[in-house]
């Protein structure tokens, strides 16, 4: 065929990029008409204020579906990320609040015991559903209990609090009107857009998800690398529980109930495929944001309570319904 | 070992108020030492079958009382009802069975506990009076369908009438703290002349108070509601205006001494024993 | 090959035709998968398509049976217009298919997948599973898979026994055309001859089949006409009785093709041992003896024998896929033991696997991703990919191999059948591995590509390379090997060396334990 | 082939019972010791009273789960269950107390009002991601927020309360012990295992688990029994709301939260595979008392709250574990 000749007088850059963007104009279209919806029919939509609060508000769902992606990719699912957030931060406010420590040592306890908290829980769902090839449903649903039961016996279900001036200080630090928090989170999406596009691991990540059959027998560690997934996502979740605890200054048990779903739903709604193999992180960027605007937008246009839970999950379906068609368009 | 035994059912555990208020009731359990104590909570707020089933368990083993803080006042009416013919003595406090439901079932029962849309009205008024009429306010709701959400609201707009505020929008963020933080966000980006917000719980009054901390106001004055020890340092330092104790801590407690006095044969409660509400609030 | 009777050839002259494919076009993205076929089917002939890899047989197939629509020409069926929307038009109109890539339903019984399509009922419309076991006892025995149970699923079927239930599938119901894609790419001679009687039948019947294959002496032996493809243009239709296989393939290739030597290479000498297996059981295996060979260096080694006879078993065995239950692995000389494909890949082995779909490839990723796939130490520093490297190298390994593609970051799942088993090819080639196990390694490949395949293969042989090729088309064996171990019943019946390559000798020592087995059964 | 002989010479039975029942055991024997655990641990937990409160209490979880059942076996996989449910009850709860009705008519309404929303969710849900071939995890994630804003809507957030007494009658019936509401349970499990092993519609299913394109390939609609397996699901929605109604005599907007996670994890840890294909309805029967019995046992044997949530979780990883240790075992 002749598109073999075409082929080979092409540049030899990296088409991939390209590709992604395409691969999610379609979710971009998405947010980009409920952006101009809101701004047209609210007032303050598009105020640097109202900009600000947005990026602080998808900045833990974004965290966590960053990890949530790496988890999808493989085929998995996480389902206890929002309790292990709690319990990282529970164990975090405990340290943070030990005796004896000054602001700065007690801030970087804190980092610390978060994450290793974090990444501990996402290993022990990773080598359990890897080692035994068990569903991840069912195991990080199990980790959903064992986590939030955790955190409310670490804290005797106390909300923790009187963290060091510091700590706030990080948490409602803005440059230039954008939250430090949030470029946090968007350092994140680049350096797992980075490890899933450039290198071997994130590469084996795709493969696996597509067939890890395939990925086994070309002689790679497929065990490692599905634990090396889980873990990523566990230690995004302890991250989330830094961010958390910087923004509101407590830590508290029953923080992050239900947020398994948001993260989810970010990274599907961003094109990854629950079946693995497929999709971006630079697509959950974009289902973050989507799932963050509406969650503002109706409330600054007025609706009440109800409706705009009803609109929510009207939205949500819509806009997947529209990734269809731009997919079916860009595909011809 | 005849002791007699006293089922106590509460609501979610998670929530500090009620962990409390069960340390409470184990402490005492330890200081009368002449009854044995079972104590259960739910998963979450609106697990509603899990008090029912809870009620049906003690049934079951044979408790001579039941202590229950109903997370549904109307669900819980028949199965309450059933362990009275099972001549258990039931004790309900937190929340009052509802009125209608109990003479539908026909069920006589008293209610110990605090008057939760008297005590919103309470930090609702305090807000009214620092505020002034015409005062421009939100309200932070608590779980939609919640009878305790459903009196504070009440309560909180019993405020806004009496003290002609202006009221500008009131929303659920579901008791939670980053969820009120969120939602407080976006209203007042909605309406940035808020003069004051009545948070229907501390949780929810942190998140308010934080998202006024990243907007920079500290011109706007919150109250909120149960007196968690968090929100402590917000009232003496005037980031809260005030917030409303109900002596979680004692309500078991109490309500497990009256239940074993009726267990030995003292005369049943009735009506309502009004537990101690108190505003709480910097001097 | 036994030719089935040509008898009622029917002349093309007098029948008119049954099914008219005029000017048709397909096109994906860039890529014209059809570009102008014409070709007419009459009533109760068999008829063959045959052509490169890539040159557009499945993708006409697929758009006869309505699984995609075409974009220009037209199609008459019996007279009238035909465009199927959905493969359930198509087969009410009397099109079956066995399509070239399987589509079964691996948890169910082979009984349930022998009637997906119209599964028995009872008087009370439930379903009625002994009819349903008895019709695919039936079907099975009808071609041969007498050893089977029904109740099985299909997921313990080897691959061959997989494409027999396909076809008993498509045997079941009544059809006008019967299309046949690549039916015996995977088959050995006895199924494939089994085939041919069945075809002969249903042709009998006034059938029209059409069939698909590489292998042009199952063309020439059953078929009644033929129409060359060439990069999705039909180039003409002849009658078997008028051309010669050769006059065929130019047709497909355009030009005269190189036959490949069938001797032995005088430039090479087996060398040192690479790998030699004693008593070497894997778990799967019923029997309690193992197998016992060597491989020396330099050399090619075939293995036949018959569909399930455990040729795929000890590839597994030795690529640490699947756990040894007894028995011993020497490498040059040294016990080892692999607990995986990794440690085998270490040790410098290579394992073309024999179902691509399942094993061999990411299916939804770039051509390029797939052939580096083991090999990303090459196309990686530091663990950065590097995609100038990768692309470099999967282009020149994929021109080795012919490859025909649009885009090297294009989907595996976009290359025809054939295309895609190269792209497995590439990726152990890309390792330069010093043992390479290749399982059918030319499965649905065409004549051409297949003789380059062989040159490689050889090639590699000469440079060092040992090689173990399980292949159920003798003439490969024959074509490749210094010598063939013939296997039957997880055991080795016997060992033939050049002078001995006969396909009727291979075939007495592969039939002949089974013969005795089925003996001792009665 | 040995093998051959051994299937030769075995009767003509259908070994698929045995095998299913086999299939099964794992997780049978699971429930078993927690069983025999909660027995020689407790005191009261084997008495008929006891007995016939777990039974009550897995009703909801296994009404919801025999639906759940069908459309994870499709592959798909439905988190709109308990919104649903809340949905059916509150316009069941709307129905059954309108003025002038006697309590016969009234009751009949309630059941055919919560029925017919479960099964116009449920189809909604399937026609969407049928249609479209869109995730259904996503479809019905915005289904749940759809359904739970209707609630709380159409009953303004109150709950509805004062049903005919026969209905009440009715939630509290026994037969020998047993609640006719668990006998109704048990009715649905039976009709989903018949439908889905002695019918080709039930066959069909599976196979669209399998391999949807062999089934597509095969000449059958593909869509409609992706729609029909999702309008199964919505159904038992509606039956799990009726269900709710009578047993707890209100409706209320709220109910049904989480349910649905408790629902499918009825069904994996029942072994239905989440991608769909292999399962069986029985499993689910087993994985909806697994998680029933584990949460009425942890109450008697006295377990504070977090750790009876901690427990929960590792039981349930437990049981997988040991279901894999099983599945090994059998298939050898
Ligand atoms: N779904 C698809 N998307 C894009 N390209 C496709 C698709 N299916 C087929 N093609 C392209 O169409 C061309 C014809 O493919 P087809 O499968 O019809 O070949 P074939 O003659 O059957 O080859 P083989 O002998 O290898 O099976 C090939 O170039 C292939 O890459
Ligand atoms: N995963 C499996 N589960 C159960 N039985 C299997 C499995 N794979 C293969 N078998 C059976 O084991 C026997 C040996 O299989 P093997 O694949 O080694 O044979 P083969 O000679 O390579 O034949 P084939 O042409 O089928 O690949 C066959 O009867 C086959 O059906
Ligand atoms: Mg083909
Ligand atoms: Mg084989």
């Amino acid at each position: 065929m002749t598109t073999q000749t075409l082929s080979e007088t092409m540049p030899k850059t990296t088409r991939f990029s390209v590709r992604t963007v395409l691969q999610n104009a379609g979710i971009g279209l998405a947010l980009l008409a409920l952006i101009l919806f809101f701004s047209v029919f609210t007032e303050h939509f598009l105020t640097p204020n109202n900009i600000t609060n947005i990026l602080t508000q998808i900045t833990i769902n974004l965290v966590l579906a960053v990890g949530m992606t790496f988890v999808i990719l493989i085929g998995g699912i996480d389902l206890s990320v929002g309790s292990v957030m709690a319990f990282a931060a529970v164990v975090a406010g405990k340290a943070i609040t030990l005796p004896g420590f000054g602001p700065t040592e007690a801030i970087a306890l804190a980092i610390v015991a978060a994450t290793l908290t974090g990444v501990a829980c996402g290993m022990i769902n990773g080598v359990i559903s890897a080692y035994w090839a068990l569903p991840s449903f069912i195991i990080t649903l199990g980790m959903l209990n064992i986590a939030r039961g955790a955190a409310l016996q670490v804290s005797d279900a106390q909300t923790i609090y009187s963290f060091p001036y510091a700590f706030e200080e990080f948490g409602s630090a803005m440059i230039y009107g954008v939250p430090v928090v949030f470029l946090v989170a968007l350092f994140l999406v680049l350096v797992a857009w980075f490890v899933l596009n450039f290198t071997v691991f994130g590469r084996l990540l795709y493969g696996i998800g597509n067939n890890e059959e395939a990925v086994r027998l070309a002689g790679h560690s497929v065990y490692w690398y599905k634990v090396a997934a889980f873990t990523i996502c566990g230690f995004t979740a302890g991250i989330a529980a830094i961010v958390y605890m910087a923004r509101l200054n407590i830590s508290s048990p029953i923080a992050g109930i239900g947020f398994e779903l948001n993260a989810i739903a970010a990274v599907i709604i961003g094109g990854t495929s629950l079946s693995g193999g497929r999709g971006s992180v630079i697509g959950t960027l974009l289902g973050a944001f989507i799932i963050g605007v509406l969650a503002n937008g109706l409330i600054l246009i007025g609706l009440s309570d109800f409706m705009r839970q009803m609109i929510t999950g009207v939205v949500i379906i819509v806009a997947v319904i529209l990734d269809y068609y731009r997919a079916k368009y860009t595909s011809k | 070992d005849d002791k007699p035994v006293v089922g106590l059912i509460m609501k979610s555990l998670a929530n500090e108020f009620f962990q409390n208020m069960m340390a409470g009731a184990q402490a005492h359990e330890e200081k009368r030492g002449d009854y044995k104590l079972l104590a259960v909570g739910m998963q979450n707020e609106t697990d509603f079958e899990s008090q029912i089933n809870a009620v049906e368990n003690f049934i079951t083993q044979g408790v001579d009382a039941i202590v229950v803080a109903p997370a549904d006042s109307r669900a819980m009416v028949r199965p309450l009802k059933k362990a009275m013919e099972a001549g258990i003595v039931v004790v309900n406090f937190d929340v009052a069975l509802d009125t209608e439901a109990k003479k539908q079932q026909n069920v006589e029962l008293a209610f110990v506990g605090p008057d939760n849309r008297g005590g919103a009205k309470l930090a609702g008024d305090a807000l009214g009076k620092k505020l002034g009429a015409g005062g421009k306010v939100v309200i932070i709701e608590g779980n939609p369908g919640a009878d305790n959400a459903n009196e504070r609201r009440l309560g909180f707009e019993d405020s806004v009438a009496e003290f002609e505020l202006d009221l500008l929008d009131s929303r659920t963020a579901h008791w939670e703290t980053e969820e009120a933080n969120s939602v407080f966000s976006n209203m007042l980006t909605a309406h940035p002349d808020i003069q004051g917000v009545m948070a229907a719980n501390d949780s929810m009054a942190i998140g308010v108070v934080k998202a006024l901390e990243s907007a920079g106001r500290d011109d706007i004055v919150v109250v909120g509601f149960d007196n968690i020890p968090a929100v402590g340092p917000m009232i003496s330092d005037g980031r809260m205006l005030a917030t409303v104790d109900q002596f979680g801590t004692d309500m078991a407690a109490n309500s497990i001494d009256l239940a074993l006095e009726v267990v030995k044969g003292g005369p049943q409660l009735e009506g309502w024993v009004k537990t101690p509400i108190e505003l709480v609030t910097a001097n | 090959m036994a030719a089935v009777s040509l008898a009622a050839v029917p002349d093309p002259a007098e029948t008119p035709a049954f099914l008219s494919v005029d000017g048709l076009k397909k096109h994906f993205g860039g890529v014209k998968a059809l570009d102008g076929v014409s070709f007419s089917l009459l009533k109760g002939e068999v008829h063959a398509l045959v052509g490169e890899n890539g040159a557009g047989k499945s993708t006409l197939i697929k758009i006869l049976s309505g699984v995609f629509p075409y974009d220009s020409g037209s199609i008459s069926l019996a007279g009238e217009d035909y465009r199927p929307a959905n493969p359930h038009v198509a087969k009410e109109l009397g099109v079956q298919v066995v399509h070239q890539e399987f589509n079964l339903l691996d948890h169910l019984s082979i009984a349930e997948n022998i009637s997906v399509e119209r599964m028995p009922t009872t008087r009370f419309g439930l379903l009625d599973k002994q009819e349903m076991n008895r019709r695919a006892r039936l079907a099975l025995d009808a071609i041969g898979l007498t050893d089977v149970d029904v109740k099985a699923p299909v997921s313990s079927l080897g691959i061959a026994h997989r494409q027999l239930v396909e076809i008993s599938r498509a045997l079941q119901c009544q059809s006008r055309i019967l299309i046949l894609d690549e039916p015996t790419a995977t088959l050995t001679e006895r199924e494939t001859k089994r085939l041919f009687d069945i075809i002969a039948s249903i042709k009998a019947e006034g059938v029209t089949v059409v069939f698909v294959s590489h292998h042009l002496d199952e063309v020439f032996a059953i078929c009644d006409r033929v129409t060359v493809f060439r990069n999705g243009v039909s180039i003409g239709t002849d009658r078997i009785a008028d051309t010669t296989p050769d006059g065929v393939v130019q047709k497909m290739v355009g030009r005269q093709l190189a036959t490949t030597a069938n001797e032995a290479d005088p430039d090479r000498v087996p060398g040192e041992l690479a790998l030699s297996l004693d008593e070497f059981c894997t778990q799967a295996n019923p029997k309690e003896t193992g197998v016992s060979f060597d491989l020396r260096y330099g050399e090619i080694v075939g293995i036949a024998g018959l569909v399930g006879a455990g040729r795929t078993e000890i590839l597994r065995g030795i690529f640490g896929v699947d756990p040894i239950r007894s028995g011993r692995l020497f490498q040059a000389g040294k016990e080892v033991h692999f607990s995986g494909p990794r440690d085998a890949i270490a040790a410098g082995i290579g394992f073309v696997t024999e179902d691509r779909k399942d094993e061999g490839l990411i299916l939804d990723m770039p051509i390029a991703a797939n052939i580096s796939l083991a090999n990303m130490h090459a196309v990686s520093r530091s663990g950065l990919l590097q995609f100038s490297e990768e692309n470099r190298r999967s282009r020149d390994g994929g021109a080795k191999l012919k490859l025909k593609y649009g885009r090297i970051s294009d989907a595996v799942s976009s290359l025809s059948g054939g295309n895609q088993q190269k792209v497995v090819l590439a990726k152990w080639l890309a390792r330069n591995p010093k043992v390479l196990l290749l399982d059918e390694p030319t499965r649905g490949v065409d004549v051409g590509a297949k003789a380059e395949i062989y040159a490689i293969l050889k090639e590699l042989a000469r440079e060092g390379v040992a090689l173990l090729v399980v292949s159920s088309e003798m003439p490969e064996l024959m074509t490749l090997a210094d010598r063939i171990l013939v296997l039957a019943e997880h055991e080795i019946q016997g060992e033939l060396t050049r002078p001995e390559f006969s396909e009727e000798n291979i075939l007495k020592l592969a039939y002949g334990q089974a013969r005795q087995a089925g003996g001792q059964k009665q």
